[in-house]
């Protein structure tokens, strides 16, 4: 048996591991079951959920660049209702921590999605104010700090969850927002959400995605995704949740040393499904060879000194 | 659904940047279906998985065959794969083709789209349903592996648009007077757009069932990513070709891009 | 003969074509001549020049990354005096475009520097406002509006020749930042700059850069850039530079397609000393092949109808 | 310096992931001198070339050999080469090892290390000074390539950490006893940053002329990135390890992380 403790409370939750995967890349969890044991997850984030189904974006969604993956997926999803009654019913049965990620178009969208899902089946809720994607609201939410503090506030109001708030990188100064959603009240942050960028199609001669701009994810993002924990590290005391970019253990690692408390695994699912679970065991390798006896020793330890 | 590292058992060059890989993977084979696929990966790079049709089974042997074309990176990694070497394997995947027994069935390939067909002819035979292929390519290089439905059907029909091979011109042209001779109940088709759209006409002009394999980007292929979208009559939702299809019945799809 | 004409005037520049090679990626240009002939680019941007000499950064400067690469040189370069001396002459004799790049820590610097360079020899400046490496000025500059126009139009005053305005991607909204350089009396912009990142050793448990934060260059920020590209045409009226991961002749065309004038090829030149040269080519097969008369034809073709 | 594409001649494995390629580059060759480097580059993937000691070369030929370890992705592939495939070359890089002729040189290696030190070797047989050799490795796997040094000199000294082969330890510590009889008039030496360290003032303390070949992360090879510096007592600049080195003399470096 392995002496390295994988498990933390954070935010007043067990986390048995401190790997999860992110919203947008693993359904609502049953489907990857299939293939691996999600059990063994330290919890799964829900497709982004909005107060109405949506259908999402048309055209072309995805384009792969190096490194990296351009979506514009647009927020398809069945709706926080249907969510309730169809889906949360199967993750429940997955055993593992469940966070729902939930958008808006208003603060009172924000507010009625968090009523409705003040369940006591669901861990935490994860506020999405960065999503790139959406018309209305969505990234405008994420890109100023008052409106920042006011999403995480008004979601607090309206749930007993402890609630994080992912922030999005498409900013001048992130800790300038981080600092916002902490006073605003939030339980945690998670960071980061895609970059914006676009590709253009040379054949066509017109963008590649249906909604001309996308979200960047992947490797490509990592050094700009452990830049921004670093600095938010620096600047608040409510855990981290670090992510972009990361497939494997030691980029998992990496983040923890900059100062996340748990990471989450998004694109690399789709490279390799197994990638979460390769990367809880790296991590307890790691934790095994360098004599910690705790995942919580690796939080920061980079920055110590600096 | 399976996630397994295969190995390759060999590789066939069939013709100019075209081969038949054989993947030793049983627990896949024994689930697959035809008109599903497989998603792979051998290196880090690409960053994505890459979809590819079952070509062909051997439930006994234990392994299942892609034919494929080096069009970029993957590709050309796959084509200098040899003996053993390890590939990543993810399936069968997609809903595959309706199979309709006791009936007469024309398959309907365009380039690399006759990879499903083969899979496909050998189960209709099975379900005692008369087989009928029509091919088309650019240049008759591009239809060496017919020789694979040989056993399934004496009657393939070519076309390249070159005319060095079979009649000139595209398989459309030559479409309406074999569905006139052969009288097809159901066409199964996969390959570019046009011809897809082509097809779609002609099946819903003369009356016939028509099947249609789509191909879109995909990330995930397990339907989490809602990515590899396509337009359908239905409006509240778009279809995702990994999971809703990648077959589509012809008047259920819209080919429009 | 080809039919196409690769060459375009721009801010009074005649550029032979539309391939130059970006800052700090391509010394003095004279070490690159002894592998390529580098009288076929359409010009070379200087290393970045201050008013003195500076050593640079220590420890370790480089990292690579996925797709990417991280630096934090820190402006190491012998000034600008050196630079005229020692430098220049040797920069003409290449016999193409030179673009000398300034940076500085004041607005006094910007003054002086620009000063001493309103030389005939040479061709442009451009204005560095978002070099992420050196503590002092630098990105502080690029990220503040005010302040971009307020550099632009002191160099813009102090010089005769065209000047080329750098932007930082580091921010919120690009185009703001584009259009103060506009309203400033910027003649053209180059973007982007490198993407603020960082590494994390886990060895040594440290960041891997000797400065902590890099600037990540390479195809990883391809599509950020293409994205800032297509944002600023639609806003500004004069020509746009643009780079950021370009290492093949598609992306180059990406770029012209989204709106960019001319190109830039930064770290790929590392990989491979050839692509400038590849690219010309490419770019002129490209347009053959699509019955284009001109290079110039392609600027911003993929945003008609948007 | 030339930029050149270069074909496999051939490879062999020395040991357990360690390699030496042959590589046809006549241009090269020609202008090759011992301590200098090539960068190569193979796949896209990774973005940056990698730069390896020019291990052995033959002028009449018109080939190179490097030493190489596999550590990661282009090692790999490298390793994964056969003959007449291409590879990226650009080289001779860096200055070279200042050679002493008619006089006594010890050279000393660690790990691969090694490399750079065959065709010093040789050119400085050439030059009539008498060669020892020092190598150090783990354990014995890591001093198979030593043959190579065979034709320059009778005395090779062994030492690994497990006592696998020759003195059990590493070879600082029979340096000092090597210097005692063998009285070396220049000490050559290329390997891991903490023996270049111990030997570094083993040579200082002995009054021996050293040099030292360093490593550093690279990314142009060519002096435009400025990104390879080190350390050294000139406060006005960092040495650059690609054009100002890879050879320092010892006290012209410091030897710090
Ligand atoms: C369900 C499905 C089944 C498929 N079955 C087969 C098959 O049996 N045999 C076969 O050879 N190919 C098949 N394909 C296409 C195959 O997936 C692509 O050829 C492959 O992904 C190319 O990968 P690459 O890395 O070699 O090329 P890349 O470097 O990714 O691309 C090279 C070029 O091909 C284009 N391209 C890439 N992917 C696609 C795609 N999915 N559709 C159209 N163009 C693309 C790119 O735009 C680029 O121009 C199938 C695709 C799908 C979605
Ligand atoms: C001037 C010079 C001469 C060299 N000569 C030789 C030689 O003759 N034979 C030989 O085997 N190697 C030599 N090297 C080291 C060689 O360049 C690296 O082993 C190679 O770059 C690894 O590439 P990769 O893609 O296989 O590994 P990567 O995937 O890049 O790295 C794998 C691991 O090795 C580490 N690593 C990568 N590059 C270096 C480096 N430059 N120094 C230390 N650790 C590194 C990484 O941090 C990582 O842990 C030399 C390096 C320099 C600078
Ligand atoms: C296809 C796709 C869909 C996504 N959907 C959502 C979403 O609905 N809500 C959200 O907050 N983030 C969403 N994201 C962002 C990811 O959760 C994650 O923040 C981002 O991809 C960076 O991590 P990665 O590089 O590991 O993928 C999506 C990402 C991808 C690739
Ligand atoms: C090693 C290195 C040094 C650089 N130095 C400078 C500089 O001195 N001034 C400047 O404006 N940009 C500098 N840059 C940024 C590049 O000019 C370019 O904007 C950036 O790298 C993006 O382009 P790329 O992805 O093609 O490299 C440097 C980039 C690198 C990689
Ligand atoms: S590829 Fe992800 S939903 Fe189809
Ligand atoms: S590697 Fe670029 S200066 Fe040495």
């Amino acid at each position: 048996m392995s002496k390295v403790n994988l498990s933390q409370t954070m935010m007043g939750i067990n986390f048995e591991n401190p790997v999860l995967t992110a919203s947008g890349t693993y359904g609502f969890g049953t489907e990857y079951n299939e293939i691996i044991d999600v059990s063994k997850l330290g919890g799964i984030v829900s497709k982004g959920l909005t107060l109405e189904s949506r259908k999402g974006n048309p055209g072309v969604r995805l384009k792969e660049t190096p490194s990296g993956l351009l979506n514009c997926i647009g927020l398809e999803n069945p709706g926080v209702e249907k969510f309730i009654t169809d889906y949360l019913p199967k993750m429940i049965k997955l055993n593992t921590k469940i966070i729902a990620n939930i958008s808006g178009n208003t603060l009172d969208d924000y507010k009625l999605i968090a009523e409705k899902l003040d369940l006591n089946e669901i861990n935490a809720l994860e506020v999405n104010i960065s999503c790139p994607n959406v018309k209305a609201g969505g990234m405008a939410f994420g890109t100023d700090a008052k409106m920042v503090e006011k999403v995480t506030n008004t979601v607090k109001s309206a749930t007993s969850l402890p609630v994080i708030v992912k922030l999005s990188p498409n900013v001048t100064d992130i800790t300038e927002m981080a600092l916002a959603a902490e006073s605003g009240g939030a339980d945690g942050l998670a960071l980061i959400n895609t970059l914006l960028g676009m590709s253009v199609d040379i054949n066509r001669q017109k963008p590649s995605l249906g909604n001309v701009f996308g979200g960047l994810s992947g490797p490509a993002i990592k050094p700009v995704a452990l830049r921004m924990v670093w600095q938010v590290f620096q600047k608040v005391n409510i855990p981290i949740i670090g992510l972009g970019g990361i497939s494997k253990w030691e980029d998992a690692v990496e983040f923890m040393l900059a100062g996340a408390s748990l990471v989450m695994v998004g694109t690399s699912n789709f490279s390799n499904p197994l990638a979460p679970l390769e990367i809880i065991e790296g991590i307890e390798k790691y934790c095994e060879k360098n004599n910690l006896s705790s995942v919580s020793d690796l939080i920061g330890l980079a920055q110590k000194g600096e | 659904m399976k996630l397994i590292t295969a190995k390759v058992i060999n590789q066939v060059k069939i013709a100019k940047d075209q081969f038949v890989l054989r993947l030793y993977c049983p627990d896949i084979v024994l689930a697959a279906k035809p008109g599903q696929f497989i998603t792979l990966k051998i290196h880090e790079q690409p960053l994505l998985r890459r979809p590819f049709s079952i070509h062909y089974i051997d439930k006994e042997k234990g392994y299942l065959e892609i034919f494929y074309q080096v069009v970029g990176r993957t590709t050309k990694d796959l084509s200098n794969l040899s003996e053993d070497a390890d590939v990543s394997l993810l399936g069968p995947l997609g809903n595959g083709f309706t199979l309709k027994e006791n009936s007469k069935a024309l398959l309907i390939g365009g380039g690399l789209g006759q990879a499903p067909l083969r899979f496909l002819a050998t189960e209709l035979k099975l379900l005692n349903t008369e087989v009928e292929v029509l091919l088309g390519a650019r240049h008759e290089e591009g239809l060496k592996n017919l020789e694979c439905f040989m056993d399934q059907t004496g009657n393939i029909h070519c076309a390249t648009e070159d005319g060095s091979k079979g009649v000139k011109g595209f398989v459309t042209e030559v479409l309406p007077d074999i569905i006139k001779e052969f009288k097809p109940d159901i066409i199964y088709t996969c390959g570019p757009i046009p011809m897809l759209k082509a097809i779609k006409e002609i099946a819903t002009k003369s009356q016939i069932l028509c099947q249609i394999s789509l191909e879109k980007t995909m990330a995930c292929g397990i339907g989490v990513c809602l990515g590899c979208t396509c337009k359908s009559k239905n409006d509240e939702k778009y279809p995702k070709v990994c999971i809703d299809g990648p077959v589509f019945w012809a008047e259920g799809v819209d080919i429009d891009e």
